[in-house]
C-alpha cells in the first residue's frame, strides 16, 4: 500500500461524496426553506438516471444529461401544484406518508414504462478513459462527477450569499413568516426553490448514470445514504449537505478498505453517535 | 427441526389425499414479480410458457402464479396456500437462495415436488436435498468450481476475488477457490462487499490493484454486475488485470446495460445464447420472436427446461405429486445447453458448462464460447437420496 | 429561599444577564420591573433551567440547582408561568391541571393506575381550579376557550405543581381591568408560604403586591429595595415610571 | 387524552367477531391472511401508543417486531428453550432494546427522531444479515410453534392458530389501553401536546417517552413472536425499513391516536393488498396512490373519519336538545368531538 494507492482511495472518497452532495443538496434545500421532507427525492434521482438513459441512446450523452434535470423539474412542478402545496402546513409525519406513497407509485411508473431490465448509459466519448497525474490513473468521469458537484456547490453557494434571490432564501429560511411580511413572495420562492431541488436530483440521476446501473430500485436504494447525510449535516443548510456527504464518503471508503464487513453497520452507528450528541445535526440551518 | 416435520404432517393430513383430478395437473408457479428480481421472475417464466408450448401443447396443465417478492417469509406462505388450498400437484420457480431454504422443509413434508428455476445454494441439492426438490438451473459450486482449473490452464497463478457478502457470493468463491488452489493457483485477496449497498467498488478494486494479483475472479449479479464491470472498466483494469467470473456478470440480460465495459471480461456459465446447436438455436429463434428480438438468458433457459421435464414426467403417466416428483428424478432430455439429465443422486441438474467471453458485434455484444468444460456433476456433498 | 449570586449569560456580543444577584427569603413576593428587553425573562429562564447561565449559581432552599435539567427544578418546588400562553392545546383544562397534579403528587409515572382519577389529583385540580376561577371550565378543550381563561390556566398550571417558588412572568398581560383585579384577589389568596417572583407591567398592581422590587436595566439589577423605597427613588421615578406612564 | 369510548368497544367487538367468523369459514390462505393481519394489527397498535399519543413517529418498529421474532427464533430453534418462555424473554429483550432506543432517541424532534429510529432499525438489519450465527441472509427454519395440546389446542391448526394470536391482539389492546390511562400515558399525551410546559411541569420527559417506548417494545416482541412461529421462519427482510415505512402507513390510514383505528388499518391494508396483487403485479402503485390520497384528504383515517363523523352528528343532536342552555354546555360538546363519545353520553 504506497502513497498512491492512498491518494487513489481518496479520490475514490471523494467522488463518492459528490455524487452525494449532488443529491442531498436538494432534498437539504428543500427542507430548509419549506420544511417540507421528500423521501421521494431518491425516485426522482431514479427519474433523472432513466429520462437521461432514453434520451441518451438517441441524442448521445449530453442531451440526456442536458434534459433529465429539466424534465424532472416539470415533474417537480406538477408534484408542487397538486401535491407539496396542500402539504405544506401539515406535520412532518404527513409529508412522510405522502412522500412514502409517492415512492411506491414512482417506482412503478418506472417500470411501467422502461419495463424491469437495466437501461444503458455509457461515459461519453469526451469523459472517457483515465488522466495520469503523477503516476496515478483515475477515470476523467469520476474527476468530472466531483467537478459537477463542485460547481454546483459553489454555484448554490454564491446564489444563496450573493444574488438578491439569495437573500430572500435565506430569509425564508430564517423565518418565513417575517419574510412575507417583508414582501417577499414566499409561495413563488419556494415553487422556485423545489423546481431546482427537483432539477438537481434529475442532474445527480444522469450523472450517476454511467457509473452505477439504471435500475428501478436505484432510487429506494439510494434514499437512505441520502438521508443519512442530510441528518448528519443538519438539515437545511449548504455547509451541513456537503459536511454531511463528505463524512459519508469517507466513512464508507475507508470503511471499505479497513473493515469492509464493518462499513455498512458503520455509518449508520455514526449517524447514531451524531444525533446522540448533536439532536439536530452537525450544522442545523436555523429554523422556526 | 422435527416437530416441524410433525407440523407438516398434522397440517397436511388432510389434504394428502386430496389430489384434485387425474387429468389435470397443477403447477403452482411461485416467482418474483415485483422487487429487485421481478426481471428474472418475468424471464424464467417466459422461458416455461415457451418450454409448455414447445413439448407439451395438448397437456392438461393450469398455471396457478404466485408472486414470491422475493421474501422468504411471504413465500413460504404462498408456497403453503399453493399446497394446502390450490392443491397444485407440482411446484416451479423460486429465485433467491434465501426462499428456497425457506421451502425446504415445507415442501419435503408435505411431499410436493418443487422444480427449482434459479436458486443456486448448494444446500438445496445437497446437505439438505429432498426427493421432491429438483433444479433445472444450477447450483453455485457446479458453476464455479471448473473455473479453478480453466484458470490455472490459462496461465493465472494469482488472483484476487470479489463477491457481495451474502450466502451465493460465497459459495460461488468458495468453489473457485478451492479447485483454484488445488490446481496451484494463490489467491492473494479476498473481498466481499456489503450486498446491495455497495455503490462504489473504487476502493474494492484500487485494493485488488495493488495486491499483486494477475486477474479478478468475481461473482456479481444484476444491478451490481452494471455497476461493477462499468467501474471495473473505467479504472483501465483490463490490460493489467483481466476479469474474470461467473457468467451472471455478463448475463445476455444485463450485458447490454454494461456496454463495451463489458468486452473481453471471461466467464463461466450453464448456458449462453450463442451455443451452436440445432436445438439451442431453434429456441432462441422462438424465444427472440415472443420477447421483441430479446435474447434468451441462463434464467429463462432454466424455465424452459423446468417446464421440457414436467411435460416429458406427465407423458410418461405421471399426474400426482408421488408420482411427478419420481419422474423428474429421472429425467433426462437434450436441451438448449445440450445433454442434460437430473442426477438421480442429488436431484441436481447435470450439464454442460460453457466459458465464454463477452465480444462486441455490430452494435451490440454477443458471447463467444471459448471452451465447453465437460458435464459436471454437483458433489453430492452429504446428500444421499 | 431563593437565592441568585453573580449570574451571567452572554448571546454572542450581547450581554443579556450582568452580575444578577437577589436573595429572597420564605415566603416573600418579589417584583421584578425594567423595561422591554431587560432580560427579565431571560432571568426567568435561567432560574428554571430553559437558559444554561454562562457562570453564576442558584440555589432554591439552601440547595444549589444550577447544573440541574427543568424538571428536576420543577420537582424541587421551582414552577414558573410563561409570559406567553404556553398550554395543552388538544386536552381540556382539568385534564391539564391534573398533568400538573400528577407530578406533584408523583403520580405522573404510574404506570397501571390513572393519574387524573386520582382523589389527590383531583383534590388538587379542584382547589387551583377554585383559585384561579376556572371551576366552570374543567371540562373545555384549552383551544376553545377564550384568551381570558387560557391566561387563567397558565397561572394554574404552575400552581398545581405545588412550587415552593412560584415564578411568573407578566400573569396579567394582555387581559382586561376586571382580570386584573381577580389576579390581585388570587394573590391575596394564596399561601403566605409560598415564594413569590412576578414580572409585573401593571404597576398598581406591582406595588400593592410587592413585599420587594427589582429592578432590571440592560440586564443589570438597577435597583434592589422596597416599594416605599422604590417610590421615593428618584432615580427610578425619572428614568423608568415616567418613561413607563408615557408608554 | 384517551378514552376507551363505547364506540371503541363496538368496533373493537365488531372486529373480533369478523375474525372469529373469518377463521371459522375463510378458506386455507384466508385464515393465513387473517393471521398476518392480526399480527400486524399488534405491530400497528405498538406503533400508534407512540405515534399517536406520544408524537414519536417511529421508523423502526417494524425492524423491532423483527428483533422480536429473531430473539424468540434463537431461544428456540438454536437454544431449545419452551416456546412459552421463549415469547416472554423475546417480549422482555425486545423492551429493553426498545427502551434504549427510545431514551436516545427521544432527546431528538420531528425529522430528526424519525431518522434516528430508522437508523437504530437500520443497524439492527445490517446486523441481522451478516450474522451467521443468525443464518445471515438465509434465515432461519425450524421455529417451533407454542404446544398448547395439554388444553386441547392445536396451534398447528391455522384456525386454532389465528384465535391464539387474536387472544394476544385483545391482550395488546388491554394492555395498552391500560397504559394510556395510567399516569404514565396521561403524561405521554401532556407531553406530545407541549414538551417544553411538560418540563417546566416537572415531567420526567425522556424517561416518560423511553418507557412508553418501551412497553411499545414489549408489545412488538410479543407480535415477533408471533409472526416467527406463524410463517415458522425467519429471514431478515423482517427487519426492513419498508416494513416499518408500512406501519406508519397502517396506523394513518386507520386513524393515528385512536389505537383501535390501526387495527381496523391493518385489515384494510392486508386485504387492500391482497386484491389488488389479485390484478396487478403493480400493487404498489395503486397502495401508493391511495395512500397519498387518503393522507391528503386530511389525514383522519378510516376510523378517524367515522368517529369524526358520529361525533359531528351527536354534537348537532346535543345542540338541538340543548339549544336554551348554551354557554356551559358548549364547552362540554367539543371535549366530546375530540374525544369520540364519552362514556357519560
Amino acid at each position: 500500500m504506497d502513497i498512491s494507492f492512498w491518494i487513489l482511495q481518496l479520490l475514490n472518497a471523494l467522488q463518492l461524496s459528490m455524487l452525494l452532495f449532488l443529491l442531498s443538496v436538494g432534498l437539504t434545500v428543500i427542507f430548509g426553506l419549506m420544511h417540507f421532507v421528500n423521501l421521494a427525492h431518491g425516485a426522482l434521482y431514479a427519474l433523472g438516471a432513466y429520462i437521461a438513459a432514453s434520451v441518451a441512446a438517441s441524442m448521445g450523452y449530453w442531451a440526456g444529461v442536458l434534459v433529465a434535470p429539466f424534465a424532472v423539474a416539470v415533474l417537480g412542478l406538477i408534484l408542487y401544484q397538486f401535491l407539496i402545496k396542500r402539504m405544506r402546513s401539515s406535520g412532518p409525519m404527513a409529508q412522510v406518508l405522502v412522500t412514502f406513497g409517492l415512492i411506491f407509485a414512482l417506482l412503478d411508473i418506472t417500470r411501467l414504462i422502461w419495463g424491469d431490465l437495466a437501461l444503458a448509459l455509457d461515459v461519453p466519448e469526451l469523459l472517457a478513459g483515465r488522466v495520469s497525474i503523477g503516476g496515478i490513473e483515475y477515470p476523467v468521469y469520476r474527476f468530472f462527477v466531483m467537478a459537477v458537484g463542485l460547481v454546483a456547490l459553489v454555484v448554490l453557494h454564491l446564489m444563496l450569499t450573493k444574488t438578491q434571490l439569495g437573500a430572500m432564501i435565506r430569509a425564508g429560511v430564517d423565518n418565513d413568516k417575517m419574510a412575507a411580511c417583508l414582501g417577499i413572495n414566499v409561495e413563488r420562492l419556494f415553487f422556485l426553490v423545489f423546481c431546482v431541488g427537483c432539477a438537481l436530483a434529475g442532474l445527480a440521476g444522469a450523472v450517476a448514470a454511467p457509473l452505477l446501473s439504471v435500475v428501478p430500485e436505484m432510487g429506494v436504494d439510494i434514499l437512505i445514504p441520502t438521508l443519512i447525510v442530510i441528518v448528519i449535516g443538519g438539515l437545511g443548510s449548504l455547509k451541513g449537505a456537503i459536511v454531511g456527504s463528505l463524512i459519508y464518503g469517507f466513512v464508507q471508503t475507508f470503511g471499505a478498505v479497513f473493515a469492509p464487513q464493518l462499513a455498512s453497520v458503520m455509518i449508520y452507528v455514526l449517524l447514531a453517535l451524531v444525533l446522540v450528541m448533536r439532536p439536530s445535526g452537525l450544522f442545523p440551518a436555523k429554523g422556526g | 427441526m422435527k416437530k416441524v416435520a410433525i407440523a407438516a404432517a398434522l397440517t397436511l393430513g388432510a389434504f394428502n389425499v386430496a389430489n384434485v383430478s387425474a387429468e389435470t395437473v397443477k403447477v403452482g408457479m411461485l416467482l418474483p414479480y415485483s422487487g429487485v428480481y421481478a426481471a428474472l421472475g418475468n424471464e424464467i417464466e417466459a422461458g416455461f410458457n415457451l418450454g409448455l408450448q414447445e413439448f407439451g401443447p395438448d397437456l392438461d396443465i393450469e398455471i396457478v402464479k404466485e408472486d414470491s417478492e422475493a421474501d422468504p417469509g411471504k413465500s413460504l406462505a404462498k408456497a403453503r396456500k399453493l399446497v394446502l388450498q390450490d392443491k397444485v400437484d407440482v411446484m416451479t420457480g423460486i429465485v433467491s437462495s434465501a426462499v428456497a431454504g425457506a421451502l425446504r422443509d415445507f415442501v419435503h413434508g408435505a411431499k410436493v415436488p418443487l422444480m427449482v428455476t434459479n436458486a443456486g445454494n448448494d444446500s438445496i441439492t445437497g446437505s439438505s436435498c429432498s426427493p421432491y426438490i429438483s433444479r433445472f438451473s444450477f447450483s453455485n459450486s457446479q458453476v464455479n468450481g471448473p473455473m479453478g482449473q480453466w484458470v490455472y490452464d490459462q496461465g493465472i497463478t494469482k488472483v484476487y476475488t470479489m463477491a457481495p457478502d451474502y450466502t451465493a457470493g460465497h459459495e460461488m468463491i468458495e468453489a473457485f477457490t478451492k479447485t483454484f488452489e488445488a490446481a496451484g493457483g494463490q489467491v492473494v485477496g479476498s473481498e466481499y462487499t456489503p450486498f446491495r449497498k455497495t455503490k462504489d467498488f473504487g476502493p474494492y478494486l484500487a485494493k485488488a490493484k495493488s495486491s499483486g494479483a494477475e486477474a479478478i475472479y468475481t461473482f456479481y449479479a444484476g444491478g451490481e454486475a452494471i455497476s461493477f464491470v462499468k467501474q471495473y472498466d473505467s479504472f483501465g483494469l483490463k490490460s493489467s488485470l483481466p476479469l474474470m467470473g461467473s457468467g451472471f456478470l455478463t448475463s445476455p440480460l444485463y450485458v447490454n446495460a454494461e456496454g463495451p465495459a463489458a468486452i473481453g471480461v471471461k466467464t463461466v456459465l450453464h448456458y449462453v445464447p450463442t451455443i451452436d446447436s440445432d436445438m439451442n438455436n431453434s429456441f432462441v429463434q422462438k424465444f427472440q420472436q415472443l420477447n421483441e428480438g430479446r435474447s434468451p438468458s441462463e434464467y429463462s433457459v432454466a424455465g424452459y427446461d423446468a417446464a421440457h421435464a414436467l411435460a416429458l414426467a406427465i407423458k410418461g403417466g405421471a399426474d400426482d405429486r408421488e408420482s411427478i416428483a419420481a419422474a423428474i428424478s429421472k429425467v433426462s432430455f437434450t436441451g438448449p445447453r445440450g445433454e442434460v439429465h437430473i442426477d438421480p443422486a442429488s436431484n441436481n441438474i447435470v450439464q454442460p458448462l460453457y466459458v465464454y467471453e463477452t465480444v462486441a458485434e455490430g452494435d451490440g455484444l454477443t458471447q463467444k464460447v471459448l471452451a465447453q468444460l465437460p458435464t459436471t456433476k454437483a458433489p453430492a456433498d452429504g446428500c444421499s437420496l | 429561599m431563593l437565592e441568585v449570586s453573580d449570574l451571567c449569560k452572554r448571546f454572542g456580543a450581547l450581554e443579556v444577564t450582568k452580575n444578577v444577584s437577589m436573595r429572597l427569603e420564605k415566603g416573600e413576593r418579589r417584583v421584578i420591573l425594567g423595561p422591554n428587553g431587560a432580560g427579565k425573562t431571560t432571568l426567568f429562564n435561567q432560574l428554571v433551567g430553559e437558559i444554561i447561565p454562562d457562570s453564576g449559581s442558584i440555589k432554591v432552599n439552601g440547595q444549589e440547582v444550577g447544573d440541574w435539567s427543568v424538571e428536576k427544578r420543577a420537582r424541587f418546588g421551582l414552577s414558573r408561568s410563561y409570559q406567553q400562553n404556553t398550554l395543552f392545546d388538544g386536552i381540556t383544562i382539568g385534564e391539564s391541571l391534573g398533568l400538573a397534579a400528577a407530578v406533584s403528587t408523583s403520580k405522573s409515572m404510574w404506570f397501571w393506575k390513572d393519574s387524573l382519577q386520582d382523589a389527590d389529583v383531583k383534590a388538587i385540580v379542584r382547589d387551583t381550579a377554585e383559585q384561579v376561577g376556572l371551576e366552570d371550565n374543567l371540562g373545555a378543550r384549552v383551544s376553545d376557550v377564550s384568551y381570558g381563561i387560557r391566561r387563567q390556566l397558565e397561572v394554574g398550571l404552575a400552581l398545581a405543581t405545588r412550587p415552593s417558588v412560584l415564578l411568573m412572568d407578566e400573569p396579567t398581560s394582555g387581559v382586561g381591568p376586571e382580570m386584573i383585579g381577580a389576579f390581585h384577589r388570587l394573590l391575596g389568596r394564596l399561601s403566605r408560604e409560598l415564594t413569590i417572583v412576578i414580572i409585573e407591567h401593571d404597576m398598581d398592581l406591582a406595588f400593592d403586591v410587592a413585599d420587594s422590587m427589582t429592578v432590571l436595566n440592560y440586564g443589570e439589577v438597577v435597583f434592589e429595595g422596597t416599594p416605599g423605597e422604590a417610590r421615593e427613588s428618584e432615580m427610578l421615578q425619572q428614568i423608568y415610571l415616567g418613561a413607563w406612564d408615557d408608554a | 387524552m384517551f378514552y376507551q369510548t363505547p364506540l371503541r368497544t363496538a368496533v373493537l367487538l365488531l372486529f373480533t367477531l369478523a375474525c372469529i367468523y373469518a377463521a371459522f369459514t375463510a378458506e386455507y390462505f384466508g385464515v393465513e391472511i387473517l393471521t398476518e393481519i392480526i399480527i400486524l394489527a399488534m405491530i400497528v397498535l405498538a406503533l400508534d401508543l407512540v405515534a399517536g399519543f406520544g408524537g414519536m413517529v417511529s421508523l423502526c418498529h417494524g425492524a423491532l417486531a423483527g428483533v422480536g421474532a429473531y430473539i424468540f427464533a434463537i431461544f428456540t430453534a438454536k437454544l431449545g428453550l419452551h416456546p412459552l418462555l421463549a415469547m416472554g424473554i423475546a417480549a422482555l429483550i425486545t423492551g429493553a432494546v426498545s427502551w434504549v432506543i427510545g431514551t436516545i432517541c427521544s432527546k431528538t424532534h420531528g425529522i430528526y427522531f424519525i431518522m434516528a429510529t430508522l437508523a437504530f432499525g437500520q443497524m439492527a438489519y445490517s446486523f441481522v444479515f451478516e450474522s451467521s450465527y443468525l443464518g445471515g441472509d438465509n434465515g432461519m427454519a425450524g421455529i417451533p410453534r407454542l404446544d398448547l395440546s395439554m388444553i386441547g389446542i392445536d396451534l398447528f391448526d391455522s384456525k386454532q392458530f389465528a384465535l391464539l394470536c387474536l387472544a394476544c391482539l385483545l391482550v395488546a389492546y388491554l394492555f395498552a389501553w391500560r397504559i394510556l390511562t395510567s399516569g404514565l400515558g396521561r403524561s405521554l399525551v401532556g407531553i406530545m401536546h407541549n414538551e417544553k410546559r411538560s418540563r417546566a411541569l416537572g415531567q420526567n420527559v425522556v424517561q416518560i417517552k423511553a418507557q412508553v417506548f418501551a412497553l411499545s417494545g414489549l408489545i412488538l416482541g410479543l407480535a415477533g413472536s408471533l409472526s416467527a412461529q406463524h410463517i415458522m421462519f425467519i429471514s431478515p427482510n423482517l427487519l426492513s425499513w419498508t416494513h416499518s415505512g408500512e406501519a406508519l402507513v397502517i396506523v394513518i390510514l386507520g386513524g393515528l391516536g385512536t389505537l383501535i383505528g390501526p387495527i381496523i388499518g391493518a385489515a384494510a391494508f392486508v386485504l387492500l393488498k391482497h386484491e389488488v396483487s389479485n390484478y396487478t403485479d403493480h400493487w404498489h402503485l395503486i397502495v401508493g396512490i391511495i395512500l397519498i390520497i387518503v393522507v391528503m384528504a386530511g389525514a383522519r383515517g378510516i376510523y378517524g373519519e367515522i368517529e369524526h363523523r358520529i361525533a359531528k352528528r351527536c354534537a348537532k343532536r346535543v345542540q338541538k336538545e340543548q339549544a336554551p342552555k348554551q354557554a356551559k354546555e358548549k364547552t362540554k360538546e367539543h371535549s366530546l368531538s375530540h374525544a369520540g363519545l364519552k362514556k357519560e353520553h
